[in-house]
């Protein structure tokens, strides 16, 4: 650590801090009104950007070295040692019981003890723990770089608003649909796109995700184009007439229930016939149909399924905004829900319930400087990923206990 | 003997480029068959039109199941060929390096059960009883190829001689009646050689799989062949026991001739 | 043969969990009320929702200046029938899944009136939980016109006009006075666009004797409209009527131009902006767009004004003006129904009429302020004149 | 016949600006395989420097010329600037993680970026003056044809035909190709990956410059989000053109410009977005590397 405060090394500093008042003074020193023709000098920002850098610097410099401790060592596997304690404590079934057991009670207290904001963005980051779960299928477990996941998410919100707007269904009728128009949509994009790999498959996916929003956007007699659907009904119970509060709280609980039911798929599936034929088709492909997995049908069911937990969200966040446009499914949406589950380490499903929280919370409770926010989030995902890359937790794998090991290890 | 593999005047073409050229290649019921040649010779390629990674361009390949009727497999997906009961190494190992050992190994049973979805999430008696059936074979396939102790390791963490068993191990999961080996020697040392020629031989007496295998390990192949092919530059040059492949002049100008070179 | 165990065996759990939380939902739902509607002793809490960030920040933040403004002046005069009024402001971003987050939190912090939100859809969305909590919400800016005409809503008013109004307007003067008679309709597939050109559109098809020529959108921040202005020119149109912002509209208008195509070009609000006259320069000459009636010769306005300038030191932003009525109105609302009574506040803003520097307004039964509504102005030699 | 020329050029325009910025989206894809996603916003940068220097050259009084020529320069040096400091700090140290992990980095800086400049300048639309001379001998053609878009479309075939030959003959661009090829080995034979790395996101980012200074102008006005939005765009139409590959990227931009541009004069310009993403499903469900990309049959 001291070493970092060596004659030398403050060289480096200063001259980073050099280079960053260079770069950054046009935009940062200067701002023109072309309109009025004036131009203002605001040089304490340059002051400000130079004292950043300097010790920035430092910082960033320190965490690198933090990251590779010897040059001649591969990063990956400095990685891996570090986290294994944490995957340790993980696995040991007893702090995993009792850090469940906090989570749950937590979790059902949580209305109670806080107001009904709270209570909102909870539910909020909870649809994102689902989408998280969901697209972490795709991109996680199967591998597949999908940038515009975001589509599934409207088709889901938009089933439940047109088919109430409509038909009078109800949410217990449009949740199921929902997710089956999702995964339909699943199929549909799945199918032209198995020829494609990596980068290919991203950009197309992005656009599949782009279509479908403006469809939504300019077929007016359908969606109601841009101005969107209000008066969405929030889930209730027949016969039970629920205040404002009341039925958020009860969403709030409506959440929970998926978020547990979403992981308990999740998690039975990854570790089942079809889960590791996803990943082995994420390791390998050639490899993974040389030993007998259909690779068309992995990938179709795992556009499927993901797409099915993003029209489920979808129908709980129409439900809890009763106001829909599509200018809820953008683009950045689906970079958000995309970062959660990088974020949160492919595959993970702790990681990506972590990541959604600290995503979706963070810039909620950033509220205070609401203009540097995204900002912030931008930055964020680049510090994570320059130190992180793994994700936070990483990659997890099921064990097994055979008997005649064990002894054998004892006698090793 | 009856035959469990027939290729007839196979031929697969790069653009303008005739990597393998009328082949014809036999694999019998029990047999370890070698295929030989020099870097180039197409025999990876053979290997792939096998075992549907390329579509041949002309010719036959038909598989043929111990008991069963013959199948003409060119054209076919790789996994529809895995299925029927064909499978196979890689020259440079293609494990699944982010999965556990015994994962890599039960991966090969994927096309040998059918649980589903539903079943997966229900995990209801069937499925967990299936799911027991693979843990427990796939478990037995690695104390064959003395893996035991690494069955909760990452495949990537394993030495390199460890990794070519394991893809062995893996290949037989899918209970072939026929095991493809590209080059399992490439890499070993002696030592490692030795006990992959135990291996090889253990694996056709007691599981009853044909094998054909491409290596250039010349005291391996002559040590577990029962016959040997010859290619050089697409074509196959010569066919025969290990003894007339070694007195052939052909060969050893074709290929002990590039070899004396190396 | 070994024996094995699987190592994680809490899935069973899960289920129950799952069933526990229904449960618990179920029985304890009903106990769980409202706590914020009680406390009238305090100060009265008035909530400001809009967007306070991002690149719509610019729209928002002028509504929390003018009510900061209404709210001190009401204030340093001993507040409303004795309670001093105190300012809770939350942004949405324009966001509508932001918006509702921003509602249940002015909702939860005891608001008792909302000034919001900003945008359209934003507002749309945040409504329903205003609505549930019977608060009254008065909005500067959102002007569509589902708003009030759908009668869904009647804890909302506001002091612009909607866009209905406007495109009455719009469609009014270039039949009247520029006899156009086969009309291009081009908007920006934006919310306030799109929803603005469709009512223009439906209001010129009931017209006898009048054709639209083209309906349709461009995509907003497009490299080139040139196509659309083809477009335009082939349809034969003997005016363009313009749906959205100046960002779109000045492009349009530099390639209609630059093209030799000397047709009217009308457009709304959105164009209404210096910034529109800087970028297109000499082709924004002869623009038609709508805006508000010119209230700045109204003293309340000028002291409005001058307050801003006297407080924050610079001139005030977009429809300041509107919230500096709005306010006014909400506060004269309250004072005049003497509690913050849902039923006696709406029926104070239907009946009881408020000076402002939009004039002397009330609201009519849907909502909307009375006596508010919109002019045509002209670009002449580089600036915005009002028309007769 | 008329009409069918006119959207052609429409299109030609179009098609030349999504180039000026899909040529670094390939470049940067073909030497280090990374979806680039701030280069959008390089490009914007680039618009705001010379806007910036422009203004501030006005007021003191410059002439038209002088500003051009400084603005460009400006606007390239602090592109390049930008591009390089992004590669060290976002995707240097990300050089040996999986492939989505620089993608997110990227997609981070692309936010960061125009949350930057949003709030150190402003989030409004800014007008930007018409920095190119107006050519006299297009007066006749005014109609149909304007100075700039004659600039746009001769720099993006100029910067084309440059950059093939600094790759195809140049040391660097020997070295960028082996680069390309297998990083290992052109360490191995003594290539400077780093610096070739650098110079490839300094081309890349100097052609966003350009593209930035003559698009602004033709179009007349900037605010921060033009770079996500033309980004999109021209990373659509390298992918569309193969992307790794230089005319690919030419090419594609130009089949995207003519869809757009035929979609919007002869259908509707409502969804000439769709018909746009449409057609680059269409062609890699046929193509699946692209127009002008090579299909490579996978090594086992």
């Amino acid at each position: 650590m001291w070493k970092f405060f060596s004659l030398d090394e403050i060289k480096k500093s200063l001259l980073m801090a050099l280079w960053f008042i260079f770069l950054t003074f046009p935009i940062m020193v200067i701002r023109v009104n072309p309109i009025y023709n004036v131009v203002e000098w605001r040089w304490q920002n340059m002051a400000l950007v130079g004292a950043g850098a300097f010790f920035l610097s430092f910082l960033w410099r320190y965490f690198l070295e933090y990251k590779n401790p010897a040059p001649s060592k591969p990063a990956d596997d400095a990685a891996v040692s570090r986290s294994g304690r944490f995957s340790e404590l993980l696995r040991s079934s007893g702090t995993r019981r009792l850090a469940i057991g906090a989570a749950v009670i937590l979790a059902l207290a949580f209305p109670y003890l806080f107001s009904s904001y709270q209570v909102n963005i909870m539910t909020t980051a909870l649809i994102y723990v689902v989408l998280g779960l969901g697209l972490n299928i795709v991109v996680g477990l199967a591998g597949l770089l999908d940038l515009g996941y975001v589509a599934f998410y409207a088709v889901g919100a938009y089933s439940y608003a047109l088919l109430n707007l409509h038909f009078g269904l109800s949410f217990w009728i449009c949740l199921p649909i929902g997710a089956a128009l999702a995964a339909l949509f699943g199929i549909l994009l799945g199918f032209p796109v198995l020829r494609l790999r990596g980068d290919y498959l991203a950009i197309v996916t992005l656009g599949f995700g782009e279509i479908i929003r403006l469809v939504l956007e300019n077929w007016n007699d359908f969606s109601k184009g841009p101005s969107g659907i209000a008066g969405i009904p929030r889930p209730g119970i027949p016969g039970i007439e629920m205040s404002l509060n009341a039925s958020s709280v009860f969403l709030y609980f409506l959440m929970i229930a998926l978020a547990l039911f979403t992981i308990m798929v999740v998690s039975r599936l990854r570790n089942s016939r079809i889960g590791r034929a996803w990943i082995a088709l994420r390791e390998d492909e050639i490899a993974c149909q040389a030993m007998g997995v259909d690779k068309t049908k992995t990938k179709l069911t795992a556009f499927a399924l993901g797409a099915t937990w993003a029209g489920m969200g979808g129908v709980m966040f129409a439900a809890k905004t009763t106001f829909i446009n599509p200018a809820s499914f953008t683009f950045l949406e689906s970079a958000i829900i995309l970062s959660i589950v990088v974020l949160g380490g492919m595959g993970s499903i702790i990681g990506v319930i972590a990541s959604a929280f600290i995503l979706i919370l963070l810039p909620e409770y950033l509220r205070a400087f609401s203009e540097y926010r995204m900002l912030i989030f931008g930055a964020v995902l680049v510090i994570m990923m320059v130190f992180r890359p793994q994700g936070l937790i990483s990659n997890v794998r099921q064990t097994y206990r055979f008997k005649g090991l064990q002894e054998n290890k004892e006698g090793d | 003997m009856s035959a469990v593999l027939t290729i007839n005047g196979l031929t697969m073409d790069f653009g303008g480029l005739r990597a393998v050229d009328k082949v014809h290649l036999d694999v019998r019921q029990g047999e370890i068959v070698a295929l030989i040649g020099p870097n180039g010779a197409g025999k990876t390629t053979l290997f792939n039109c096998i075992t549907g990674l390329y579509k041949p361009t002309g010719g036959d390949i038909l598989a043929i199941p111990p008991g069963g009727a013959a199948k003409r497999i060119n054209g076919l997906k790789p996994n529809q060929v895995t299925e029927i009961g064909l499978a196979r190494t890689f020259q440079n190992i293609r494990l699944f390096p982010n999965m556990t050992v015994l994962e890599n190994v039960m991966i090969g049973r994927h096309c040998r059960t059918n649980s589903k979805i539903l079943g997966a999430v229900l995990r209801n008696s069937r499925t967990r009883r299936e799911e027991e059936e693979i843990v427990a074979f796939s478990y037995h396939l690695l104390e064959r190829v003395r893996l035991e102790r690494h069955v909760n390791d990452f495949a990537r963490n394993l030495p390199y001689g460890a990794q070519r068993r394991l893809e062995i191990a893996r290949a037989l999961a899918t209970e072939p009646f026929l095991l493809l080996l590209d080059e399992p020697a490439a890499g070993m040392n002696p030592h490692e050689t030795r006990e992959l020629d135990d291996l090889i031989t253990r694996i056709q007496e007691e599981m009853d799989i044909s094998i054909l295998l491409i290596e250039h390990d010349m005291k391996l192949v002559m040590n577990i062949s029962d016959r040997i092919f010859v290619m050089e530059y697409g074509k196959e040059i010569a066919v025969g026991t290990p003894l007339e492949i070694r007195g052939n002049p052909r060969v050893i100008e074709a290929y002990l001739g590039e070899e004396a070179h190396a | 043969m070994a024996r094995f165990k699987n190592a994680q065996s809490l899935k069973k759990g899960f289920v129950l969990t799952v069933a526990a939380v229904a449960f618990v939902a179920l029985v304890v739902l009903p106990a769980t009320s409202f706590a914020a509607k009680d406390a009238k002793a305090g100060p009265l809490k008035i909530g400001v929702g809009g967007a306070h960030s991002g690149d719509l920040a610019s729209y928002g933040l002028p509504t929390v200046k003018a009510v900061e403004l209404v709210v001190k002046a009401k204030n340093d005069a001993g507040g409303i029938n004795g309670r001093m009024i105190e300012l809770l402001t939350q942004d949405d971003a324009c966001k509508p899944e932001m918006a509702v987050n921003a509602a249940s939190k002015l909702v939860t912090d005891g608001a008792e009136a909302i000034i919001g939100h900003i945008c359209s859809g934003a507002t749309n969305a945040a409504l329903g939980i205003y609505k549930d909590a019977k608060l009254v919400v008065i909005s500067p800016s959102a002007t569509n016109t589902d708003l009030t005409h759908s009668g869904n809503n009647p804890n909302f008013f506001r002091t612009i006009g909607s866009d209905y109004a406007q495109a009455k307007s719009i469609v009014d003067f270039s039949l009247k006075n520029l006899n156009a008679k086969n009309i291009a309709v081009i908007h920006d597939k934006g919310d306030y666009g799109k929803g603005l050109a469709e009512l223009a559109k439906s209001l010129l098809e009931a017209t006898p004797g009048v054709a639209v020529a083209l309906f349709e959108g461009v995509t907003p921040g497009a490299v080139d409209y040139s196509a659309v202005v083809q477009k335009i020119k082939q349809s034969k149109a003997d005016a363009v009527i313009f749906g959205g912002y100046h960002p779109e509209a000045s492009k349009i208008v530099t390639q209609m131009r630059r093209r030799g195509m000397k047709i009217p070009f009308i457009s709304d609000d959105g164009v209404k902006d210096d910034t529109f006259i800087k970028v297109a320069g000499k082709y924004a000459e002869g623009v038609y767009a709508t805006g508000p009636k010119d209230t700045s010769k109204n003293p309340l306005t000028i002291k409005a004004i001058a307050d801003h300038k006297r407080v924050y030191g610079e001139d005030p932003g977009a429809f300041f003006i509107n919230a500096y009525a709005a306010a006014q109105a909400l506060v004269n609302a309250i004072e005049k129904a003497g509690s913050t009574d849902f039923d006696k506040i709406v029926n104070a803003l239907h009946n009881e009429p408020v000076e402002t520097p939009l004039g002397n307004i009330k609201f009519d039964e849907r909502g909307d302020a009375i006596g508010v509504g919109f002019s045509i102005y002209q670009v002449q030699n580089g600036v915005y004149v009002e028309m007769e | 016949m008329d009409y069918f020329l006119e959207l052609f050029l429409g299109g030609l325009t179009r098609g030349s600006i999504y180039a000026l910025i899909a040529l670094g989206y390939t470049m940067v894809y073909g030497i280090i395989e990374l979806i680039n996603f701030a280069h959008g916003e390089i490009y914007m940068i680039g618009a705001f420097t010379a806007l910036i220097a422009a203004s501030v050259l006005n007021i003191m009084g410059f002439g038209p010329v002088t500003i051009l020529i400084l603005a460009m320069v400006l606007a390239i040096v602090y592109s390049c600037a930008y591009g390089v400091t992004m590669e060290k700090i976002a995707y240097k140290p990300l050089r040996h993680s999986t492939r989505l992990a620089p993608l997110i980095s990227a997609i981070g800086m692309s936010i960061f970026f125009q949350n930057y400049v949003l709030l150190a300048q402003t989030s409004d639309f800014l007008p930007f003056p018409s920095l190119l001379p107006e050519l006299e001998i297009l007066e006749p053609y005014a109609y149909i044809i304007r100075s700039s878009e004659v600039f746009i479309i001769l720099t993006t075939f100029g910067v084309m035909v440059l950059l093939t030959l600094l790759i195809k003959f140049t040391r660097i661009g020997k070295a960028m190709r082996a680069t390309a090829q297998d990083r290992t080995m052109a360490m191995l034979v003594g290539v400077d990956v780093n610096r070739v790395i650098s110079m490839t996101f300094i081309i890349g980012s100097s052609m966003a410059a350009i593209g930035g200074v003559l698009i602004a102008s033709h179009i007349g006005q900037i605010n921060f989000y033009i770079g996500f939005i033309a980004g999109i765009k021209a990373f659509t139409a390298a992918v569309l053109g193969g992307i790794g590959s230089i005319p690919g990227a030419v090419l594609g931009s130009l089949v995207l410009g003519w869809t757009e541009s035929f979609a919007t004069g002869y259908i509707s310009s409502d969804y000439e977005d769709v018909f746009a993403f449409g057609f680059l499903v269409l062609i890699l469900i046929f193509r699946p590397a692209g127009l002008l990309g090579k299909a490579t049959t996978q090594k086992v």
